[in-house]
């Protein structure tokens, strides 16, 4: 099997690569000058990938030196990852002052007019909407996350995609898209203005979509793409609205100019700004799932395992929160904010909220490895843009150090929960992948069609995973941990933070607060649940099928990743923390913040971490804190644990590290919900709450029958008159050459008639 | 001497006659008659003028409209001949083969 | 270089398909004869492509094209045709035409490409050839009986195109097109007339009517026309030509039966250029000779545009015939740039100079695919096949890239020219916004649903579901000249999305000089604000 | 008087050359024979059935050649009845230009065989009538050419008559010919039916004209052109004689360019006709009666500055001539007919642009522009409608040319003849750059020019405009229409020849005199359209107006 090779001579390839980025500095160039290569590199071997791939396709050297194109595309992140830990170095600690900032570079001019004004004059000076790149706290950390991922999960696919036979000969088209998404993700992060970000933002759509449709045969692949892409659509043209109603308010799009004074010294006329960031945020929430267009995301794991990695769950669906972080400016009242409009982060609030419940609640039922996650994705971005709609909220009312922390909560769980959550799907895309091979290698010499029947992301059909798969078992027990929020693991330190802000308004001052400030309290709990019920189907208890038993983790492709992002998502949540990661990704929108420890050791700084976490100064926060931990960590596990947990087969054993988990699952007894399953309530959470059913109703009863009529009308109708000109005309001309009899009498008539009508013409009209 | 005015009067009744019959009659050879009729109607108009104004020319054109009817009816029934040839008819309502 | 290059890249064509076609029949028809008609025609379309793109590089001529001021560039000395009547050869190209001018020289030789050995017979390219000298002749021509005169003659290639070698209906298609298409100049043609009587005496002798056909003159004494109401109907009636071949709603039932029966090449040609004919008149004549009325007439402009986009996308949801969608999307597009120029903006109307560019690269790229189905598959039926990424993989690449591309997807040419309408058009006329921006919705809907249900699921990873129309031939990707056509297109389409500004400039410069210019004026005493 | 002459001493030749014989006559009482020429057993040259093509094609060039270069000869009176001018030789011209193509297209109408022989007793029944039948075919040929340049004379003279008389005698001369040639083509049974409804219905016609002229004579006691005139110009209101008069004249003439409702019987006619003979009687057989139009309404009876009494009635029976040639054309399946009904939407279209002549709103100036533009396009249709009758007359060596199927495949079967036909309908249609297109554009031109400017200037709205501005405005949009309308027919004939399977894949005849007549008429529609020679025919159609309108 190619698998068991050792291919780390392939890594030479990228050498040349990754050099890029030294030479450049070799050859005094700034970092932002190379800044351009982290979007310039992909864009060009995209091509390469596809058009050598459909070229090439099956020869020797293309297929097992180059990965079908994986190590060009492992080697363009390589230079982007490079390129842009050279600029997040450069910068990291020498962020320019927000409000007066500048884009620090500027790739391209791309369009300029002018402007007719209303005193029928031209605008001095021409308006370009260009592109150029903008850096604060927020791009390098989000620019750090995706290249950091893109390059990890590239690496997954070499081991993922390469080994799977139904992928041979195909696997350059999933590399070249994979590129041009990181090209995408990459741009939109580093665009210093609205269009260019919408313009990367809908690259990243269409990669979305080609990838989703990667196995473009299967209707259901199929059905997903075009949903996926349809109902980010619907967002995107509202965001494109709202672009038209800013550009209108500022004349510009650039940050620069915007961001500078977005009130336009009082002059902004609050409803327009309103309308124009709600109709902004729409296109978030389209890209992001939230309710009411989350329709698409679980459909999206139709697409192979490393593509629901990166841009389902850690990249693409952050752009949402991305756009609405930079929404900030708007509404900042300290610093030159347009008052009134808190009802947009009310607004925000609540669709997180509504989001992460219902995600939460859906996910309890699902037995899909992947869907599970996906639900689990939408509901910790609901908790963020919970945790953004509370900033916006406080920002509005100046509640600065509120807004603050809150802000800076909800970037550290965007970054703790791709982190994890990329992990988490690649752990699970090493499950998928194993179950996947151990029921090819039981069933060889079998018949062809024999196993459709099994389905390797069923988690009914694992357990008892964790002494086959220690390294996988490992790295998702953290990143669930990181997810559920247990303490002192990455999500807790910015998942805290989230919750507790937004009792805090809800009890201080907005009682409408109060709304998603229960839902997330509530779906806190419910994580805990869900995550750890997946886990103890997968990993614990005996093997619920005999598959389980031919699975061995094999290819270092697959490994290695999985362990660089368990030790970050284990630590990094702490470490960054203790930095100050809060303050400092909230810095973006106050001061020049930097990435230090707040206390001048690092004991006493972890001391202060802890209280501050633990034991906040308001009464009310500890208490939401306590009950947060409470749910989270005892409840929902315990309930899951009772469910599904239980001891390994005997003769299996794992590591330590994930075997005290194992055995503590079956010490809370277990308890059987099969009669819950069948509730009512269980089959519409199976059917999502009915709302794919309820929008398909919906267009299957107006937008077809409507098109239909449509062409109807224009065949018909307006066609129609077009073609009863011309039978009129047709039955017209043989009435009218019936006329000419061939009797030569009949024309001395008409003649003689005529000349009647003449003189009656000449002589009646004159006289 | 006749006045001039029932002489042209003569000749609206004669083409009167002449166009009713061009259109009633079916047979070409009286069709042809009707014409010449017809053509007689001008020419008592012709005759009638010159006698009014004394201009000889009315004189002439009368000669000529004469020399014009006899060439027709020459050419007239040279083509009844070739069509009575073909299809056996000079009725006019029957020579339709050309129609439409 | 070439002193007078435009009259060159119009009358060559013209003159080199002329030969082609009428000669080999003196001489006698040989076996090679359509090798090497073909051949030479390719071989003159490439050179007018090599001067065109001189002239742009400023190799020829050496022109500013962003200097709106200078007026018409590369004019050669007018060259009195019919001097009675005051008609002459009088050419010029300004930011307007060139991008069209360009277009139409790389769209021959790309047309012919796709088409290189599709067709039997040696008048094939040829009749192509004749296509772009008559095209050329409408953009840039300054003589509006000249401009006519090629305006129409640009039908008859088509004509014989669609009939010799369309689809099985195409003997009523081609009908249509010529007689829907005609009847619209003719009614044109009077408003021509109207503008032509009202051009001040010229004084030189030699003519008997007393006036000219000099464009510029035309267009700058449409003044000396005494009604308002005259002028409304004059504008009105240009605009019943233009619109048909834009064409609009309701005036739009031609194109798709035109465009279905065509062959490839005549497709994209047809979406390619001959459209653009008419809203490159639109601004060119009636724009310009009446600013007044189309002020006026902003309500009716935007309603024929929203028609057009809004209706026009909603019959292609209904279409089952893929060509026929094709089509109707162009209806749909081709309403932006009403609604372009009806903002009254720079941003808008040279966004509508960047559709017309865009389109103009993006619908034959959407042709030639659709092309390359019935050509492959012997169906354009929406549904009869599914799976045939996996037979194509060429064509479905180029299909994704078209359709993308055609439903506005950024870095893509045809955003440039939708975003910048649509901003535009916010800023003059609100929420009304919403309109346009919804379809592009409906766009991606039947773009994409018409993609699944051809390239995509066949439920089976090693064969897709082939249409019973193949007969049980084994499935076939695109030929080399039919991909090597299409990447041609695609990249362009890449490029100009990226680097929108190689046209853009121009186009910009121009749209801001002309709605100074021309508009402004009016747009004061007609009380319109900006 | 150059080409008339011409013409007549070749219509002596053509009688007298084929006769030339070896005959003596023996001197009585002695045996010396002196030849006389005439008679006995001919000479191999005059006996040759060609020779009287010869002589006419001759003397057609002949008669055109100094016609042309007679074209801008100043004017001189003849008699009192005739005058030269530059706008009577234009006329000529026309006339002769088209009789001479049709002459020239005519070579191959009837087999001529040079080798006829008398037939003997002793050959069987059926060899005995086909040696009989070409004897007889041979002796018509030189029937049909004495017929032509009688037509030809008739005329000529017809344009430079300025009495009303000589006018009608001549357009007599003219007809009877015609009638004769219609039905000339007897053999295949239409052509007497044909001959004889035409005749029936031309003569009704011209008897009706000749009615109205006489009572003209009654109102003025002249009828010299000027005379009428200057009574018409003197007379009171509307003397009842004089209106009477003149509408039945209108009857005549209307007959002569087959306007509705006095064209029934041309479409027969056509048809029933040689198709060479078919394309005589729609180009110079009409133009004879647009020129006659032209001297009786707009020399006499346009008023300075007023509507002309007839202006209403023209204008009306413009509009419904266009519709009704247009839409009978529309299904006709024979395309003789189609082209018939086309000559009819054709002489709508003229009878329109001299509707606005009369309507008084016009400038002398502007007259001018719109006669020069009727009388270019009857110009230009001796190209394009004779040539499309021409390709007919190509089909019908074969004995087809009667029916759409005939044209099936004609481009396959012979592109270059299929693409002529195809220029010719373009043409016909008013596509651009043809000449159909600049002749149609400038009565367009006439009428939109005259009528537009009557929309009151104060109207600020289309509706507004629309009711104020003078009725003849809409001719114009009559036209176009019209123009629309009868795009279907024409682009059919295209259709067939291009895309219908052809009934036999052979080639057509030869017949290279036909042919290059075709070919010729097919250049100078492409070149009389745009370019140098449309100016130079322009310009001179032009000046022979001027002539006419400002002497």
């Amino acid at each position: 099997m190619g698998e068991s090779k050792n291919e780390s001579g392939l890594l030479a390839f990228i050498l040349p690569f990754l050099a890029v980025v030294p030479a450049l500095y070799m050859l005094e160039w700034e970092s932002h000058e190379a800044s351009i290569l982290i979007v310039a590199i992909p864009f060009m071997t995209f091509p390469v990938i596809l058009i050598a791939g459909q070229i090439y396709n099956g020869t020797e050297y293309w297929k097992d030196k180059l990965k079908e194109g994986g190590i060009l595309a492992l080697g363009a992140l390589g230079a982007s990852l490079s390129a842009s830990l050279w600029l997040v170095y450069d910068y990291v600690d020498s962020l320019p002052d927000f409000y007066d900032q500048q884009s620090i570079t500027q790739w391209l001019e791309w369009v300029s007019f002018d402007i007719l004004q209303s005193d029928y004059t031209l605008t001095s000076g021409t308006k370009i909407l260009g592109m150029g790149v903008w850096i604060d706290s927020i791009t390098l950390m989000i620019l750090f996350v995706a290249t950091f991922l893109c390059f990890l999960i590239c690496w997954f696919s070499l081991g993922y995609m390469n080994t799977d036979p139904i992928n041979e000969d195909r696997n350059h088209r999933f590399y070249g898209e994979f590129v041009l998404f990181a090209l995408g993700m990459f741009g939109m992060v580093l665009a210093d203005n609205f269009l260019w970000l919408f313009i990367f933002w809908e690259v990243m759509g269409l990669c979305s979509y080609l990838l989703i449709g990667f196995y473009y045969w299967k209707d259901s692949a199929a059905y997903a793409s075009k949903k996926a892409f349809l109902t980010t659509r619907v967002g995107d043209v509202f965001l494109m609205i709202g672009l038209f109603i800013l550009y209108d308010i500022y004349g510009s799009l650039e940050f620069s100019v915007i961001f500078h004074d977005p009130s336009l010294d009082g002059m902004v006329d609050s409803n327009k700004l309103f309308w124009a960031l709600l109709m902004m945020f729409i296109g978030a929430v389209g890209k992001s799932a939230q309710f009411p267009l989350h329709v698409w995301l679980p459909d999206a794991m139709e697409g192979p395992t490393p593509v629901s990695a990166l841009i389902h769950a850690a990249t693409m669906v952050n752009a949402g929160l991305y756009l609405v972080a930079r929404m900030v400016p708007f509404v900042d009242v300290g610093h030159h904010g347009v008052p009134g409009l808190e009802e947009l982060g009310l607004i925000i609030a609540y669709v997180g909220g509504i989001t992460a419940f219902m995600a939460a609640a859906i996910a309890f039922v699902q037995n899909d490895i992947k869907k599970v996650l996906a639900y689990s994705t939408m509901s910790q971005l609901a908790y963020i843009f919970t945790g953004l709609g509370s900033a916006l909220w406080f920002y509005n009312n100046d509640e600065h150090h509120a807004a603050v922390v809150v802000f800076g909560s909800s970037m550290f769980h965007l970054f703790n929960h791709a982190m994890a959550k990329g992990m988490l799907f690649m752990a699970s895309g090493s499950v998928i992948h194993e179950m996947h091979h151990a029921h090819d290698h039981i069933h060889h010499g079998h018949a062809e069609g024999h196993g459709h029947d099994f389905d390797p992301q069923d988690m009914r059909n694992m357990g008892g995973l964790a002494s086959k798969m220690p390294v996988t078992a490992t790295a998702m027990m953290f990143g669930s941990m990181s997810i559920i929020g247990i303490p002192l693991i990455g999500g807790f330190w910015s998942k805290e933070g989230i919750i507790a802000e937004t009792w805090l308004a809800a009890l201080e001052h907005e009682p409408l607060m109060m709304g998603p400030a229960i839902l997330v309290l509530l779906t806190a709990g419910m994580t805990g649940f869900y995550m750890s019920r997946m886990w103890f189907m997968t990993f614990a208890g005996s093997p619920k099928s005999e598959v389980v038993n031919h699975v061995h983790e094999e290819t270092p492709w697959i490994k290695t990743p999985l362990v660089i992002l368990t030790i970050i998502t284990a630590l990094g949540g702490f470490a960054f923390a203790l930095l100050g990661a809060t303050d400092y990704l909230a810095s973006a929108y106050d001061y020049s913040g930097h990435l230090k420890l707040k206390k001048s050791t690092l004991l006493e700084s972890i001391i202060y971490k802890l209280e501050y976490a633990f034991l906040p100064d308001k009464m009310n926060l500890r208490i939401v804190g306590w009950v947060t931990i409470f749910l989270s960590f005892i409840v929902g596990p315990v309930f899951a644990a009772r469910i599904h947990g239980g001891k390994l087969a005997e003769g299996e054993s794992s590591t330590p590290l994930v075997s005290w988990l194992v055995s503590l699952s079956s010490k809370f007894g277990s308890q059987d919900v099969s009669n819950l399953s069948e509730s009512e309530l269980s089959v519409a959470l199976q059917n999502r709450l009915y709302f794919d059913d309820l929008y398909e109703g919906i267009l299957a009863r107006t937008v077809i029958p409507f098109s239909e009529f449509t062409a109807w009308f224009d065949r018909k109708v307006i066609d129609g008159m077009v073609k009863q000109v011309e039978s009129k005309s047709v039955l017209g001309s043989v009435q009218i050459r019936n006329l000419t009899t061939g009797s030569a009498r009949d024309y001395i008539l008409m003649a003689t008639v005529g000349m009647l009508s003449i003189i009656a013409l000449l002589w009646g009209i004159n006289s | 001497m006749i006045d001039p005015s029932w002489i042209a009067g003569l000749g609206v009744i004669l083409f009167g006659v002449g166009l009713i019959g061009v259109f009633t009659r079916n047979n070409a050879i009286v069709v042809l008659m009707c014409i010449e009729v017809m053509l007689n109607a001008a020419n008592l108009n012709f005759v009638a003028g010159t006698m009014h104004y004394g201009d000889v020319n009315g004189w002439v054109f009368t000669a000529i409209a004469i020399a014009i009817a006899a060439a027709e009816v020459a050419i007239g029934l040279a083509i009844f001949l070739s069509l009575y040839s073909t299809q056996q008819t000079i009725s006019l309502d029957d020579a339709t083969t050309l129609r439409n | 270089m070439i002193s007078d290059p435009l009259t060159v890249i119009t009358i060559v064509p013209l003159a080199v398909s002329l030969a082609l076609l009428i000669l080999p029949k003196i001489s006698g028809s040989a076996e090679g004869l359509a090798r090497a008609s073909r051949a030479i025609s390719m071989g003159v379309s490439l050179a007018m492509l090599a001067i065109t793109t001189m002239i742009f590089f400023g190799e020829i001529g050496n022109v500013d094209w962003t200097d709106y001021n200078s007026g018409y560039s590369l004019t050669n000395d007018a060259f009195a045709l019919i001097p009675s009547i005051g008609v002459q050869w009088k050419v010029g190209a300004d930011a307007l035409s060139f991008p069209m001018i360009w277009l139409t020289t790389l769209l021959i030789p790309i047309s012919m490409l796709v088409e290189w050995d599709a067709k039997k017979g040696h008048l094939f390219h040829p009749l192509i050839l004749m296509m772009e000298g008559a095209l050329i002749g409408v953009f840039v021509s300054l003589d509006m009986f000249v401009f006519y005169a090629f305006w129409e003659l640009t039908l008859v290639p088509m004509f014989f195109l669609i009939m010799v070698w369309g689809g099985e209906d195409r003997k009523y298609a081609s009908m249509k097109f010529f007689i829907y298409t005609f009847t619209a100049s003719v009614i044109m043609l009077v408003g021509i007339l109207v503008m032509y009587f009202y051009t001040p005496e010229v004084a030189s002798s030699g003519t008997i009517t007393g006036h000219t056909f000099d464009m510029s003159v035309m267009i700058a004494s449409s003044d000396y026309i005494p009604s308002e109401g005259l002028r409304h109907l004059v504008w009105l009636l240009l605009l019943i030509g233009f619109a048909t071949k834009m064409p609009s709603v309701p005036v739009h039932t031609w194109l798709p039966d035109a465009h279905v029966q065509a062959p490839t090449a005549g497709s994209m040609l047809l979406a390619g250029v001959m459209l653009k004919m008419g809203a490159y008149g639109f601004l060119r004549i009636a724009v310009s000779a009446f600013p007044e009325s189309t002020v006026a007439f902003i309500p009716l402009l935007i309603f024929l545009g929203m028609a057009s986009l809004v209706y026009g996308a909603w019959v292609c949801m209904g279409q089952t015939n893929l060509k026929r969608m094709v089509a109707y999307s162009s209806v749909s597009h081709m309403g932006l740039i009403f609604l372009g120029i009806a903002t009254m903006q720079p941003l808008g109307i040279a966004g509508a100079l960047f559709m017309m560019f865009a389109h103009g690269i993006i619908s034959p790229l959407l042709f030639a695919v659709a092309g390359a189905f019935k050509h492959h598959y012997h169906t354009l039926e929406i549904g009869s096949m599914r799976g045939i990424a996996h037979h194509s993989p060429w064509l479905a690449a180029h299909m994704m890239l078209g359709w993308m591309a055609s439903l506005g997807l950024p870095l893509l040419a045809g955003f440039v020219a939708e975003v910048t309408i649509l901003i535009a058009f916010w800023m003059s006329f609100g929420w009304l916004v919403l309109l346009p921006t919804l379809t592009l919705i409906i766009t991606a809907v039947y773009y994409l649903t018409s993609m699944q249900k051809t390239i995509f699921e066949s439920n089976d990873p090693h064969h897709g579901i082939l249409p019973d129309t193949l007969h049980g031939e084994d499935p076939r990707d695109i030929s080399w000249h039919e991909n090597s056509g299409m990447i041609i297109l695609g990249a362009l389409t890449i490029l100009f999305g990226i680097l929108p500004f190689i046209f853009w400039d121009m186009m910009s410069e121009w749209s801001s000089g002309f709605l100074i210019d021309t508009l402004v004026e009016a747009m004061q005493s007609e009380g319109v604000k900006p | 008087m150059m080409p008339e002459l011409i013409m007549l001493l070749g219509l002596i030749a053509i009688v007298v050359v084929p006769n030339l014989g070896d005959a003596k006559f023996r001197l009585p009482l002695t045996s010396v024979r002196v030849p006389v020429l005439l008679g006995g057993s001919r000479f191999e040259l005059t006996n040759d059935p060609r020779m009287p093509n010869r002589i006419s094609n001759l003397t057609f060039s002949l008669a055109l050649l100094s016609s042309l270069l007679l074209i801008s000869e100043s004017p001189s009176e003849v008699g009192g009845i005739l005058a030269v001018d530059s706008f009577s030789r234009l006329f000529s011209t026309m006339f002769l230009a088209a009789l001479l193509l049709v002459s020239i297209a005519t070579t191959h109408r009837l087999p001529a065989k040079t080798n006829a022989h008398i037939p003997k007793e002793s050959d069987s029944e059926s060899v005995f009538d086909r040696k009989i039948s070409i004897l007889i075919d041979n002796r018509r040929q030189v029937d049909f050419y004495i017929l032509l340049i009688m037509v030809g004379l008739g005329m000529t003279m017809m344009t430079m008559a300025t009495n009303l008389f000589m006018l009608i005698v001549c357009i007599e001369l003219a007809s009877l010919s015609t009638y004769v040639l219609v039905a000339f083509h007897k053999e295949d049974g239409t052509g007497g039916e044909a001959g004889a409804k035409y005749f029936i219905v031309g003569s009704v016609a011209s008897a009706i004209g000749i009615y109205g002229m006489s009572l003209l004579y009654l109102w003025s006691g002249s009828l010299d052109l000027e005379i009428l005139r200057q009574s018409w110009l003197s007379m009171d209101g509307i003397d009842p004689f004089a209106a009477f008069g003149i509408g039945m004249m209108l009857v005549a003439f209307g007959f002569k360019v087959s306007a509705a409702p006095f064209h029934l019987a041309a479409p027969d006619a056509y048809s029933g006709a040689a198709s060479q003979v078919s394309g005589l009687l729609a180009t110079a057989s009409k133009a004879m009666g647009f020129l006659a139009l032209f001297r009786v309404l707009v020399m006499i009876t346009v008023p300075d500055g007023s509507e002309a009494i007839w202006m209403i009635a023209l204008g009306i029976f413009a509009i419904v001539t266009m519709t009704w040639g247009n839409l009978a054309a529309l299904t006709s399946e024979n395309p003789k007919r189609m082209l018939a009904y086309s000559s009819v939407a054709h002489a709508g279209y003229m009878l329109a642009a001299i509707a606005v002549v009369g309507s008084g709103i016009s400038s002398v100036d502007q007259n001018a522009i719109i006669l020069t533009a009727v009388s270019f396009h009857l110009f230009v249709l001796v190209l394009f409608k004779l040539g499309a009758f021409l390709v007919l007359a190509l089909l019908e060596t074969e004995g087809k040319g009667h029916e759409i199927e005939h044209l099936y495949g004609l481009g396959r079967r012979d592109p270059l003849i299929a693409g002529s036909m195809f220029l010719f309908v373009l043409s016909l249609a008013g596509v651009p750059p043809l000449s159909g297109f600049l002749s149609k554009l400038l009565m367009i031109n006439g009428i939109v020019s005259t009528s537009a400017s009557t929309g009151s200037s104060s109207s600020v709205d289309i509706v507004s405009w629309a009711e104020s501005v003078d009725p003849l405005f809409w001719l114009a949009a009559a036209i176009v229409l019209n123009s629309a309308l009868s795009l279907f027919y024409y682009l059919r004939i295209g259709l067939v020849m291009f895309f219908e399977e052809p009934s036999t894949e052979k080639s057509l005849r030869a017949a290279p005199s036909l042919r290059m007549a075709i070919f010729a008429c097919a250049l100078l529609t492409v070149l009389c359209g745009i370019g140098p020679v449309s100016e130079w025919l322009l310009d001179t159609v032009s000046s022979a107006i001027d002539s006419l309108m400002y002497e």
